[in-house]
């Protein structure tokens, strides 16, 4: 049983509606990251660069990685 | 009353049979028409039948063939696929692996890609890679044995994995208790209760690798090609034969229900499960 | 295969075997030495011709030198597929590959195909000595290179024709109702005019008698490239409106604006009047591609259509596919007025030359084995039981053969017809991005049948269509 | 006693196999989808072009439609499949005559492969020739004329879908019924709780897994679905049911166009995969998830 615990957060709460873990929150901003670039081509890239989508989804990424 | 109800349900399964068996009724009408007769008003007896239909695709070697492959192929994949599912879901289900649950859902995900574009990658592996010497993995019964993997492998560990969840730990845990190894555990505790699972994964993996066209009609040339890919051969820019494609379709049909009555009678052998665990 | 026809094949064999004789013989060993038990892999779509080749000339071959065959018989779609995936990755599962005729520009703009022609001058012990590439039909020659140099073999060819019931045009009574209703005679129609009239008034024949029959077949499947085929090859041209409307020189443009024709006033007319013989077209129309076209004329349900030739002879003369045995008439197309004129001056097509080649990829790995197998299906001696069991010619020496006159006069001249008029028909544009413009453009065309869009509409969206698709293709600069 | 190298052997050959055969490809596929590569192209070799593909594909309107049709296919056909499949399961735990015979019957549009169901459907709803559209005609005066009208076209792939597949799901519950323990239903009775009740608080949560794994094997199995409407309607008539499967195979083969075609098929991957994600996250793991070790 022990060998599954480290992979679990220690804090049994994240942000994110359900118990997850590390995997779990890489492939939620995985996901993240796509969608976030798929919207951003189609509404907003005549305005803003793509990039600009590249550093908000990394970040976000970081951040449901870190705190999921 | 009771009478009455049996009445009552013999008249509904007449009913629901007649709704199921129609298309393949129709599909038998087809195979029994010559190409002038199927233009025309339809009619849903059958005057005559035209016999050649069935003749010219049993008397083709190339045919014969055909068949033979496609009952290796789909025999060999369904019963690697039900050995290989049992065997992961009972690692998935009796030990604790790191990740398990994401593992469990990516095999899954092998299903979901559209075949199309995957199709490229899969023919330079099968006609670059995977060669040794002079053979290569292209047109071989093997290649497609394994490729079926890709798309049975998840449906088969996510049916069994319900079926082996199922199996009281206690049991495998009194049979370890008694001294048995981890594989007279496999082989005499799980196996025979999940036997109705397995049946209905054999059944359908069978059915997947069988039925299968896109893969089959891709990777193979002339020595493993399957009964489904042989179908397509009758939509021709000169003419659909149509009554040959349904011919071939009927008689594609019979080796199937002898592969469903031999497994189907293990899904029954589960009526009695309850029993056990109770 | 029937069983009869396997029967006839057989004899064919043993026929050729016989025929074909001892002095020719020689020549298939010694050129094979060194090369027998090698194995030559094709693939060929499975239509009657290619299982004739498939069933009775590969065995012979094998027979002859030694090399054995193996013949992959496929759909239409597989057999493109699978021989693209082959050339591009350089495989070299294939000796030999069908190309369709359409296909063979884009083979030849990747440079594909062996040059046959300068591969037998390397290797003068593999030219057969009755091997002449003069002496097939003038369809050889789309399958040429820039120099003459031929690159395959021309195994199938046939027209795209107009069919029609003699026994219905011949009808008194038919006649007699058409002059009073229409004010002149009942006749094969000249004019896309005349067309109409006689699809309407049979239409009307067949509602008012209460029998299966309407006024013309339309080959217009609403899912499949078929009804895009027969209004780019076989209608527009007939309205003066050559190579899909799109012109290579004007920088690949495909609207008016920049100089094509796929949305000029013919066009739309053309596409227009197309769409008004569907209420005179059978109910199957809609989900009918080449095929089902001609079975349904073959069924007696029209009293004319466009048919591909490929399927004159059986349409003529096979009681056990076709209820119009003895019945069919062939002619050439109706046409707006000056088309044949600028046809039989060279500017333009009156309809569709179909069929294909075999050719060698540069992939393979058995290319001389794989030539002389060419070099066997292209005898004059194997040509006519092979015209008779296909109906296809490509090669001269077939038409004064005694078997195809005879199937001949049972087609109402259809190969007398090819023989003369052949020259006024043309194969698809010499396009490299045949599917990838037909593809990119047929959406709208569908659209046009279901009745979503207008002839008009669809056909400015299709013209658009085309030249996006040929920029993001680089023809179109 | 139970060491994880054990358990992670009885896993090894799953995992070699799907990597060798599902990991490879996908990874060439991904590559290829930031190129421009046409085999008939102006100049066929391959570029790269960065996220051009997905630039196009998001506002492929063609393709945006096909996905909804799909979606909206793949919707429509597994709740009725999972509502008749269930349905014909419950029956078939009871006992009547013939019992092994019906079932039988009811497997076999399972055993026909798509391309032969395909073209069987497409015999049997042929405008003016087909015995359907023939007799809905002649009886009752309706125009069934599949190549011309959408919602006909679309409405027969669901039926022709879920004619062959209900047999799928039948089995999957009948096996899960057949293992299921009579303990609980004992318990139920006891409790006095009607049939509705015993439905809701007894059979579906232990029927859920089963549930579960036929909607998901269904769903993904509709989302690329190819040879079945192929042969019957070829995707016409002209968008109503080129369903993403479809389209993606006209892209790639026809098209040639295998940069565009391998991005489309991974957003569409894409998609299936955060979909179903979704459901199972919701309807399976949350619980198990979130319950202490």
């Amino acid at each position: 049983m022990s060998d599954d615990v480290p992979l679990r957060r220690a804090a049994p709460q994240g942000f994110l509606p359900i118990h997850t873990n590390a995997f779990d929150r890489v492939f939620v901003s995985v996901v993240c990251f796509v969608a976030i670039h798929l919207f951003w081509m189609r509404f907003l890239e005549q305005d803003i660069s793509l990039y600009v989508a590249t550093v908000l989804s990394v970040i976000l990424g970081a951040i449901i990685i870190a705190r999921g | 009353m009771k009478r009455d109800r049996k009445g009552l349900s013999l008249l509904f399964w007449l009913f629901s049979s007649l709704i199921t068996l129609f298309p393949i009724y129709w599909m038998f009408v087809v195979s029994a028409k010559s190409r002038v007769e199927l233009f025309g008003a339809p009619t849903f007896l059958i005057k005559s039948f035209f016999s050649e239909n069935y003749w010219a695709t049993l008397t083709n070697t190339s045919f014969q063939g055909y068949m033979f492959n496609s009952i290796v192929i789909a025999t060999s994949n369904a019963l690697l696929v039900t050995t290989l599912s049992l065997f992961a879901t009972y690692a998935l289900s009796r030990y604790k692996l790191s990740g398990k649950e994401n593992i469990f859902f990516w095999t899954i995900t092998n299903r979901m890609a559209p075949p199309a574009a995957f199709l490229l990658p899969l023919f330079l592996l099968y006609t670059q890679v995977f060669v040794v010497g002079d053979w290569k993995m292209f047109d071989t019964r093997i290649g497609l044995i394994l490729l079926y993997c890709v798309f049975n492998l998840p449906f088969a560990i996510w049916t069994m994995r319900g079926v082996v969840d199922a199996i009281p730990q206690e049991l495998d845990e009194a049979a370890f208790v008694d001294g048995a190894s981890t594989w007279q555990v496999i082989l005499h505790v799980i196996l025979p209760l999940a036997r109705p699972g397995l049946a209905v994964t054999g059944i359908l993996t069978w059915v997947f690798a069988w039925n299968e066209y896109l893969f089959a009609a891709t990777l193979t040339s002339v020595h493993a090609r399957t009964i489904t890919t042989g179908l397509a051969e009758f939509v021709t820019v000169t003419g659909t034969n149509w009554g040959q494609m349904a011919a071939t379709a009927m008689l594609t049909l019979i080796p199937a229900i002898i592969f469903l009555s031999l497994v189907q009678k293990h899904i029954v052998a589960g009526l009695t499960f309850g029993a056990v665990k109770g | 295969m029937s069983g009869l026809k396997r029967m006839l094949l057989g004899a064919a064999v043993a026929g050729l075997l016989v025929g074909a004789g001892p002095a020719r013989a020689d020549f298939w060993s010694d050129a094979a030495k060194g090369l027998e038990g090698t194995t030559i892999h094709g693939v060929s779509e499975s239509t009657p011709p290619s299982n004739y080749v498939k069933d009775v000339l590969a065995p012979a071959f094998t027979k002859a030198t030694g090399i054995k065959v193996e013949f992959e018989a496929t759909s239409w779609d597989q057999m493109y597929d699978k021989a693209i995936k082959d050339m591009e990755a350089n495989t070299g599962i294939y000796d030999f590959v069908y190309i369709e005729q359409d296909i063979v520009y884009s083979y030849l703009s990747r440079d594909f195909l062996v040059d046959i022609t300068k591969s037998l001058a390397e290797k003068p012990n593999l030219k057969a000595p009755d091997f002449d590439p003069a002496m097939f039909t003038t369809f050889v020659n789309y399958f040429k290179g820039d120099k003459g140099d031929i690159f395959g073999v021309p195994m199938e060819a046939f027209i795209k024709v107009y069919l029609y019931r003699k026994d219905l045009f011949e009808d008194p009574a038919a006649k007699e109702a058409f002059k009073a209703k229409y004010g002149y005679d009942l006749a094969v129609a000249k004019t896309h005019q005349q067309y109409k009239d006689i699809a309407d008034f049979f239409t009307a024949w067949g509602k008012e008698k209460g029998i299966e029959l309407w006024g013309s077949t339309v080959q217009a499947h609403t899912g499949h490239p078929a009804s895009w085929y027969e209004f780019f090859e076989s209608i527009a041209p007939t309205f003066g409106v050559y190579n899909w409307g799109i012109d290579a020189s004007k920088n690949y443009a495909a609207t008016v604006e920049h100089g094509g024709s796929m949305n000029s006033p013919e066009s739309k007319k053309a596409l227009e009047y197309w769409l008004s013989l569907l209420p005179d077209a059978p109910p199957e129309s809609t989900a009918s591609t080449w095929d089902e076209v001609a079975a349904t004329f073959a069924a007696g349900r029209t009293a004319q259509g466009l048919v591909y030739g490929e399927n004159a002879a059986w349409i003529a003369t096979n009681d056990t596919k076709s209820k119009v045995v003895g019945k069919v008439g062939v002619a050439l197309p109706p046409l707006e007025p000056g088309v044949l004129e600028a046809a039989e001056s060279g500017k333009g097509y009156i309809g569709y030359y179909d069929g294909g080649a075999f050719g060698i990829p540069h992939s393979s790995k058995n290319k001389d084995a794989a030539l002389l197998f060419l070099e066997y299906i292209a005898q004059p001696s194997v040509q006519a039981d092979w015209a008779v069991a296909g109906s296809r010619i490509t090669h001269q020496a077939t038409y004064d053969d005694p078997k195809v006159v005879a199937q001949d006069a049972k087609t109402d001249g259809y190969y007398t017809l090819m023989k003369n008029d052949g020259r006024l028909f043309a194969g698809a544009p010499p396009y490299p991005f045949h599917a990838q413009v037909r593809e990119a453009t047929a959406p709208f065309f569908y659209q046009a049948i279901t009745g979503e869009l207008s002839a008009s509409d669809a056909l400015d969206q299709m013209a658009a269509a085309a030249e996006k698709e040929l920029t993001k293709l680089g023809y179109r600069k | 006693m139970r060491p994880q190298s054990v358990g992670w052997l009885f896993m090894a050959p799953t995992l070699v196999i799907l990597f060798v055969f599902g990991v490879l490809p996908f990874v060439y596929v991904l590559v290829i989808s930031f190129f421009d590569w046409n085999s008939f192209a102006a100049d066929p070799t391959m570029r790269f072009s960065g996220v051009q593909n997905y630039r196009d594909l998001v506002f492929d309107t063609g393709y945006l439609m096909s996905l909804w049709n799909t979606l909206k296919f793949g919707v429509f056909a597994v709740a009725s499949e999972i509502v008749l499949g269930y349905f014909l399961a419950q029956l078939f735990m009871r006992n009547f005559p013939l019992k092994s015979f019906f079932r039988t019957i009811h497997t076999l549009p399972l055993m026909i492969a798509p391309v032969a169901v395909g073209a069987t459907w497409r015999l049997m709803t042929v405008p003016g020739l087909g015995p359907i559209p023939y007799y809905l005609d002649k009886w009752f005066g309706y125009d069934y004329l599949i190549s011309r009208y959408a919602g006909q076209a679309f409405f027969t792939t669901v039926v022709m879908d879920v004619w062959h597949w209900t047999p799928l799901v039948t089995l999957t519950l009948l096996a899960a019924l057949s293992s299921m323990p009579k303990e609980p239903f004992e318990q139920a009775q006891i409790d006095g709780a009607n049939k509705l009740q015993t439905f809701w608080y007894v059979t579906l949560p232990l029927l859920k897994p089963a549930i579960l794994a036929a909607v998901f094997i269904r769903l993904m199995d509709a989302m690329r679905t190819v040879d079945e409407v192929w042969m019957l309607t070829g995707g016409g008539p002209a968008a109503a049911t080129r369903y993403v499967g479809l389209y993606i195979w006209r892209v790639v083969f026809p098209k040639t166009d295998y940069g565009y075609g391998s991005a489309m098929s991974l957003i569409t991957l894409y998609l299936t995969i955060v979909m179903c994600w979704l459901l199972y996250a919701g309807l399976v793991a949350r619980r198990d998830l979130r319950k202490p070790e």
